[in-house]
């Protein structure tokens, strides 16, 4: 019995070695490395505490995708005047462009708040009640009146519909701010900083429909099972920026409305759902008729895993595509 | 698996969770070149989440409680948007400075 | 009661459609879409006006597992202010965007981003779900991040990121707060929490945490860092959307949370002092921020700091409510914090829209270039001093209604001491505010810089902005018979529908 | 069948060990990559066999078997562009 | 009738002031005929209102709730009418002057708007029903005299108006402290003549005298009693006009009117009293009667001298106020008028001779009677009356403040008032001397003509003249004809009867 014991305190021991190595180390490029592991571990911790859901989303945009953000900005910061390491001396280095450097007091004054403020949060932590079962017998009462048999995406789809709403409200916010402060709405002529050799192209080529079917096979799979949405669509975008990378068609030959289009897809799709259930007389909005409700739920997780696909590669090439303007 | 056994998992992972947390406000407050507190901040979110996913774990009985897995994959979702926007600002910031050459807060934008 | 959804899913709309639709319709698609929210708002304040609050469970599902729409006399209030400077906003915008050809494109970036930010603020205000808000939030943060670096000067874009930054980590501890109540009580919808909240160690820390985040989003003292560049480097339309708007949703929901969610906490012995914190570090706002807006030279940055001053008077309310519920000043109390909010809201738009017309016209904001500004742009220094006055809390404006009542909720609640901190702050007000006039009157001798024209829309709609301020002073009735549907009063009695 | 997979598990582990220890040992980085992704794929090779043997239903074991021919293809082609790479940086 | 007339004559000069905003630059006889219709109206409605109040004793009042526990009340009494017929009239005469003395130069609509919101804030300062009333036109005064004062825009001005604004300001801030106070303790309350206060036995007098001593802070800054006083001379940089009503008239007159609400119709002279609130004040005012005229004496510039001057002659009224005897009640609100017309007279007067002969200094008003007889004529009359030579106004609110010192046994009143008459043939009668006797220093005629390009009468034109002697005039029929009964005397005893003090 005490295996798992050992192995979860193996884990929370990398967790916790990783995560201060990656705010400690000195070398930038260390640290995104170190990022990237911590994504990893993260999503291990996932899967020991049951959540495979979690898992799958974490291992590819906590770790993947947020790992290819951070690599093409750091390689776009001048990688070489990055070698020396970073002293912590006072007057090397500053808090902020414009606020003073962290001195020794500065330094002691954080450690202290952290430090308290951490032990409020353990203490917190210890208090909390070692038993509580939330809001599952809720859900699984209402379970088979969702329309779907998978709990998460009942949750996610249905009985917090306005949440996942909201939240492909937030990916549509960020990737038009993004594209505002590039000033221009598309991405037709970003192009990939190499040119892509032939080795590349033919091994993506092999790839793609394997990728295509993995997407697929996650969607459905996610009425039932662990998957759906938000699992495919990363799919989606990891194949995007593989296919951009070497070179194919990918998103950013594709015309500006239709790129924006399947950019706010999902969104509008909920909108309109929203917008049909609330104009409906007798009916509360967001609320889906039984029989109606797996049909509705499938055609949104299709928009959305679209939408999510676009806009985190659009987010990937932007900051890897060769900054032109 | 008796009850204790999953009492102390929730109870290590949830210290394990703060833990994560105190690190990563430590770092965002500490640390200095921008790149780094965005890993600071998403250091901070995996704490947060590892909290929640630990709450749901609790009830060992039936299935883990799917609304903080809800949560979470809804969090995941926001903190990589966000992200990805700071860290198009922080090019397009290092971009303009490597134009202008000059600083416009008097020495080098980021020393590392 | 469905109507309440609509004043989301309209601002949405809009947005969605702007994207999509040709450059020349977006406007005329925008107001659509704004003038149709602001229908729906007034529609919702009538709907409080007969009866009080009303309860709307999204998709069917009770309150603890589905999330439910939450109107009471607060929300209807903060609404209507958020649609009417909308609207505003957006006539003045329309105009402002379409001046040069440099502005040209990011007038068409700044619609969707502008109604994707309204559509969340309006879901704030309407929100009864701890995590529910929490999404709001963000996607807020998200779009007004987006709109600070809209300009895409070296300024606005390191002001976007220290913003963004800050308030990720507001957002992130806010939900740390949520995780913890969740995990101590397995609930999250407000009403819920608030019946079922026993001080223990966790849910005091949530509350702290929850309480901490939001400061830090609403910009009090010590976490103001972040707003005065943000605001400051804005363009004219934007920083009057983030001064007059967007500060106030992470304190509306710092008022639900504090009144509504942890109302038996705050009530007796230790609930006293973190009152009484937040009213000490609200006076340190008023003065310290008006004293750093004094000190400015570049217009735009002193009503950036003057908002950080302002701001300062909103968490009055705090310890005058933290001492007792009993009534005599407790009306008065959210009467004044109502309608400070309404004034500051106007004047500081008016303020920053008449800023940004003098901008226009004289290509530089710095205070020392103005010359003989009230001879020939006479609208604009009316306006200017009309907003001025209401922010001074000078009589015939909302500003001093809004001193008027804090003034007496604070002498009658027998806490003498907050109220020269408030009369302090009208003095710094005004210094700076007449700062401003005095220059304007400055004679152009010869050297008589030629002024750019600035449209008719542009100069009127900051006047028409004030004039609602002083307006709103006079019929100050209406709104205080709104107010007993206030969560503060109300909820306390019971709570709205329940699941 | 529970030794078998046992056993089968402890080859993999044991491959991974070496594989890690190429890692370390070897001089230049070209040889590691070489040490790191012949082991590694050997080790996971050993573990899928492992997990196919206790599994039931044949669809899982399909699954697997996809599984590792996947991250063959995928880590020998990581090692090759790297490996390239390394050779015109020089 | 009764309720439209007093928002009438309140916004003649309000909708005036906005038209007038907005009209361009060049339209000056557009303008000059709104500023005149609008001054007419006022008069025309004050005369109504004095012939229906003292005739058939009529209540005008306009009440109108604001909101939580206050209403925004107009009423007018006898007091009320005094201040706003004083102001009135005065304000046409002003009117005709300034136009006259603006001739051809620059920003003049934003001039007279702001001139005419100053004059419904004085307007509404008087008619206020209640102390809040009066605090919200009294804030709005302050803040449409400040445009006034920077009109000229030099950094001098925008100095001027600095130290205005600081005094103001905090002014209007402490007494805002203390309204809100005194509602928070007395609950709503209207002006009552005998004094509101006096039914309320349950308020601590601890907190009624500090919130007394917060007023009149609050009001002794507008009406320039000592410590407070600094912003009146330094805000003689303004045009004459300007000078001339407000810091003759309108800005402190309004505290010193404040003074008297507060001390007859809030507290009541006989609860004020046995407060002991008096005597604090007392001192503080006979200290600026003196210490006004000495400043007065010591100043070279004539303008200055006449700020001083005003500094000291405020503080009889509130002398009048204060002081225990009836008569003197009556001396301190007849003052109130006799002050006014006198002072305007005087800075009618210092503005032509700026204007015409660029005087500005005392020493060059050497032979000044020759070159302008009738101006210096008005000015020797008026400097008489305010030393209180018999035939002309001053005399009479004088002689009645030594009766009122004498009735009420408080003998330092008559020795105030003898050593500040004094005073102020001390400083005034070495300028009559000068200007009349005296050979002309500098010969005015030659350079002044061709400067001002037209060919006049040895004078001023008569848009300048005509107010001058018209105030002139009526500070000698107010001493002339003080016995009639609509004289301001008569108005001022009819005032004091409702005032208590009389045994």
């Amino acid at each position: 019995m005490n295996l798992t014991l050992l192995f979860d305190v193996f884990l929370i021991a990398a967790l916790l070695l990783v995560s201060w190595r990656l705010l400690g180390a000195s070398d930038l490029f260390q640290a995104t490395v170190l990022f990237i592991s911590f994504g990893l571990f993260l999503s291990l911790a996932w899967i020991r505490l049951q959540a495979p859901d979690i898992a799958l989303a974490e291992a590819a945009v906590g770790a993947g995708l947020a790992g290819v953000l951070l690599l093409g900005t750091f390689k776009g910061l001048e990688p070489e005047e990055d070698r020396e390491g970073e002293n912590l001396s006072s007057e090397a280095c500053r808090l902020d462009p414009i606020s003073p450097c962290p001195g020794r007091a500065h330094l002691l004054l954080a450690f202290t708040f952290v430090g308290s403020m951490t032990a409020l949060l353990l203490l917190a932590v210890l208090d909390l009640p070692a038993e509580g079962d939330g809001l599952t017998l809720l859900v699984f009462q209402s379970l088979d009146r969702s329309g779907v048999e998978h709990p998460v995406t009942a949750v996610l789809l249905n009985f917090r519909f306005y949440d996942t709403w909201l939240e492909l409200g937030v990916l549509v916010a960020a990737a038009l701010s993004i594209l505002c402060v590039r000033n221009r709405l598309d991405l037709r002529e970003l192009r990939p900083s190499k040119v892509p050799d032939v080795m590349l192209r033919r091994l993506v080529m092999g790839l793609t429909p394997i990728m295509i079917l993995v997407v697929v096979y996650l969607l459905w799979l996610g009425d039932h099972a662990p998957g759906g949405a938000f699992q495919a669509g990363v799919v989606l975008a990891a194949m995007l920026i593989l296919l951009w990378f070497s070179g194919h068609a990918s998103i950013t030959s594709l015309s500006r409305i239709l790129w924006l289009f399947s950019l706010i897809a999902g969104f509008a799709m909920m909108l309109l759902a929203a917008v049909i259930t609330a104009s409906w007389p007798e009916m509360r909005p967001l609320e889906f008729a039984e029989e109606w409700s797996g049909a509705i739920i499938l055609a949104i997780e299709v928009a959305a895993t679209l939408s999510i696909g676009v806009v985190l590669s659009s987010l990937a090439i932007l900051s890897l595509g060769a900054v032109e303007d | 698996m008796d009850l204790s056994m999953v009492m102390s998992t929730f109870f290590l992972y949830s210290l394990a969770a703060m833990l994560l947390v105190g690190m990563g406000i430590y770092g965002l407050l500490t640390r200095r070149h921008l790149l780094r507190k965005v890993m600071a901040l998403n250091v901070i979110a995996g704490g947060v989440f590892l909290l929640l996913i630990t709450t749901a774990y609790r009830n060992q009985e039936h299935f883990p409680d799917p609304v903080p897995q809800a949560m979470v994959l809804t969090g995941i979702v926001v903190a990589i948007s966000a992200t990805g926007f700071a860290l198009a600002l922080v090019r397009r910031i290092h971009q303009r400075m490597k134009d202008a050459k000059t600083d416009p807060f008097g020495e080098k934008w980021d020393r590392s | 009661m469905n109507q309440m959804i609509w004043v989301v899913l309209l601002p949405f709309l809009g947005s969605v459609v702007c994207l999509l639709v040709h450059r020349k319709l977006v406007f005329a698609l925008a107001m659509a879409a704004s003038l149709g929210t602001l229908a729906v708002a007034a529609g919702l304040v009538a709907h409080v006006w007969e009866h009080a609050g009303a309860r709307v469970e999204l998709g069917g599902w009770a309150a603890p597992l589905g999330i439910a729409l939450q109107l009471d006399g607060l929300a209807a209030l903060f609404l209507l202010l958020t649609a009417v400077v909308g609207v505003l906003v957006g006539i003045y915008a329309g105009s402002f965007f379409a001046q040069t050809s440099e502005l040209r494109p990011m007038g068409i970036h700044f619609w969707p981003l502008w109604l994707l930010l309204w559509g969340g603020l309006n879901g704030v205000y309407l929100c009864s779900d701890a995590f529910n808000a929490y999404v709001l939030l963000e996607i807020s943060t998200l779009a007004a991040v987006g709109l600070t670096v809209l300009s895409g000067s070296t300024a606005s874009l390191v002001a976007g990121l220290r913003y963004l930054l800050a308030a990720m980590f507001g957002s992130l501890m806010y939900l740390l707060g949520v995780a913890l109540l969740y995990a101590g009580t397995g609930q999250l919808d407000f009403v819920l929490l608030s019946r079922s909240l026993t001080p223990q160690v966790h849910v005091v820390t949530a509350f702290g945490l929850m309480v901490f985040g939001l400061l830090l989003k609403s910009a009090l003292l010590p976490f103001h860092f972040w707003l005065p560049p943000a605001h400051a480097s804005a363009p004219a339309p934007v920083s009057a959307i983030l001064s007059a708007l967007v500060v106030k949703a992470s304190f509306f929901l710092l008022l639900k949370i504090w009144f509504v969610v942890f109302d038996s906490l705050s009530g007796e012995g230790p609930g006293k002092m973190p009152g009484q914190l937040l009213g000490f570090l609200g006076s340190l706002a008023v003065v310290w921020g008006s004293f750093q807006a004094v000190r400015q030279w570049r217009l735009k940055s002193l009503i950036a700091y003057s908002t950080v001053g302002q701001l300062g008077y909103l968490f009055f309310i705090f310890p005058v409510l933290s001492f007792s519920h009993s009534p005599p000043h407790e009306a008065l109390a959210w009467g004044g914090t109502v309608f400070h909010l309404f004034s500051h809201g106007l004047a500081k738009a008016s303020l920053f829209l008449a800023a940004g017309c003098l901008l226009r016209a004289m290509g530089t904001d710095d205070l020392h270039a103005m010359r003989d500004i009230a001879g020939r742009m006479p609208v604009i220094t009316f306006s200017l001093g009309v907003a001025g006055v209401s922010l001074m809390g000078l009589p015939p404006s909302a500003g001093f209604v809004a001193k008027w009542m804090l003034l007496r909720a604070v002498l009658a609640s027998g806490q003498w001491w907050w109220a020269p901190v408030i009369v302090l702050g009208g003095l710094l007000t005004a210094a700076y505010v007449f700062k401003i006039l005095a220059y304007t009157f400055v004679p152009s001798q010869g050297d008589a810089v030629r002024l750019q024209p600035v449209s008719l829309a542009m100069t009127f709609v900051p006047l028409a902005l004030a004039m609602l301020c002083v307006l709103i002073g006079f019929r100050a009735d209406e709104v205080i018979l709104l107010l007993p549907a206030v969560p503060g009063c109300e909820m306390s009695a019971g709570g709205g529908g329940g699941p | 069948m529970e030794i078998l997979s046992g056993t089968l598990c402890l080859l993999g582990a044991f491959f991974f060990m070496a594989g890690t220890v190429g890692l370390i040992r070897f001089p230049d980085s070209l040889s590691r990559i070489h040490a790191l992704t012949k082991a590694d794929n050997l080790g996971l090779g050993f573990i899928v066999l492992a997990l196919v043997v206790t599994s039931q239903s044949l669809t899982v074991a399909f699954k697997l078997i996809l599984i590792w021919l996947l991250a063959l293809v995928a880590s020998s082609s990581i090692c090759f562009f790297l490996a390239r790479k390394l050779i015109h940086r020089g | 009738m009764t309720f439209w007339l007093p928002l009438i004559v309140l916004f003649s000069s309000l909708v005036t002031g906005l038209i007038i905003f907005v009209l361009p630059e060049e339209r000056s006889r557009l303008r000059t005929a709104l500023n005149m219709a609008g001054a007419s109206l006022k008069v025309a409605g004050v005369f109504l209102m004095a012939w229906g109040l003292l005739a058939h004793d009529v209540v005008y009042e306009v009440r109108f709730t604001m909101g939580l526990g206050f209403d925004f009340l107009l009423k007018v009494d006898l007091l009320s009418l005094a201040f706003v017929s004083l102001s009135s009239n005065l304000w046409f005469l002003t009117t005709l002057y300034a136009v006259g003395y603006l001739e051809g130069s620059p920003n003049r609509s934003r001039f007279f708007g702001f001139f005419s919101l100053c004059v419904t804030a004085s307007t509404g300062v008087a008619l206020a029903g209640n102390l809040i009333t009066f605090f919200i036109f009294y804030e709005f005064l302050t803040l449409v005299t400040y445009p006034l004062v920077v009109h000229r825009g030099t950094p001098k001005a925008l100095d001027a108006g600095r130290t205005y604004l600081w005094h103001a300001v905090t002014a209007g801030a402490v007494l805002f402290l203390a309204v809100v106070w005194l509602q928070v303790l007395s609950g709503p309350f209207d002006f009552i003549p005998g004094g509101a206060l006096q039914s309320m036995e349950h308020l601590s007098r601890s907190d009624l005298t500090v919130i007394f001593a917060l007023l009149i802070i609050g009001l002794g800054v507008k009406s320039a009693l000592v410590p407070l006083h600094g912003w009146l001379p330094t805000a003689m940089i303004a045009p004459a006009p300007v000078s001339a009503l407000l810091h003759a008239v309108a800005v402190v007159k309004a505290g010193a009117f404040g003074v008297m609400r507060v001390i007859f119709d809030v507290y009541g002279k006989d609860y004020a009293s046995q407060l002991g609130v008096l005597d604090p004040l007392a001192l503080v005012v006979v200290g600026t009667i003196l210490f006004g005229s000495l400043r007065a004496l010591m100043q070279e510039e004539l303008k200055r001298r006449l700020a001083y001057s005003t500094v000291s002659q405020v503080s009889y009224i509130v002398l009048g106020a204060v002081a225990l005897g009836p008569l003197a009640t009556v001396g301190g609100l007849v003052h109130l008028v006799h002050q006014g017309i006198m002072k305007i007279t005087l800075f009618f007067c210092a503005g032509i001779l700026s204007e015409f002969l660029g005087i500005h200094r005392i020493d060059q008003m050497d032979g000044v009677g020759r070159r302008m007889p009738v101006t210096m004529a008005l000015f020797s009359l008026a400097a008489l009356g305010m030393i209180g030579v018999p035939p002309v106004a001053g005399f009479v609110s004088k002689w009645h403040l030594a009766q009122g010192g004498i009735q009420g046994g408080q003998e330092w009143v008559v020795a105030v008032l003898v050593v500040s008459s004094l005073l102020n043939a001390a400083y005034f009668l070495p300028i009559l001397h000068a200007c009349w006797f005296k050979a002309p220093a500098m010969d005015f005629g030659e350079r002044n003509r061709q400067e001002r390009g037209f060919i006049t009468w040895r004078e001023a034109p008569w848009t300048l003249m005509l107010p001058t002697l018209a105030t002139a005039l009526f500070s000698l029929a107010a001493g002339v004809f003080a016995g009639w009964e609509w004289s301001p005397l008569g108005v001022a005893e009819k005032i004091a009867a409702g005032r208590g003090g009389f045994p």
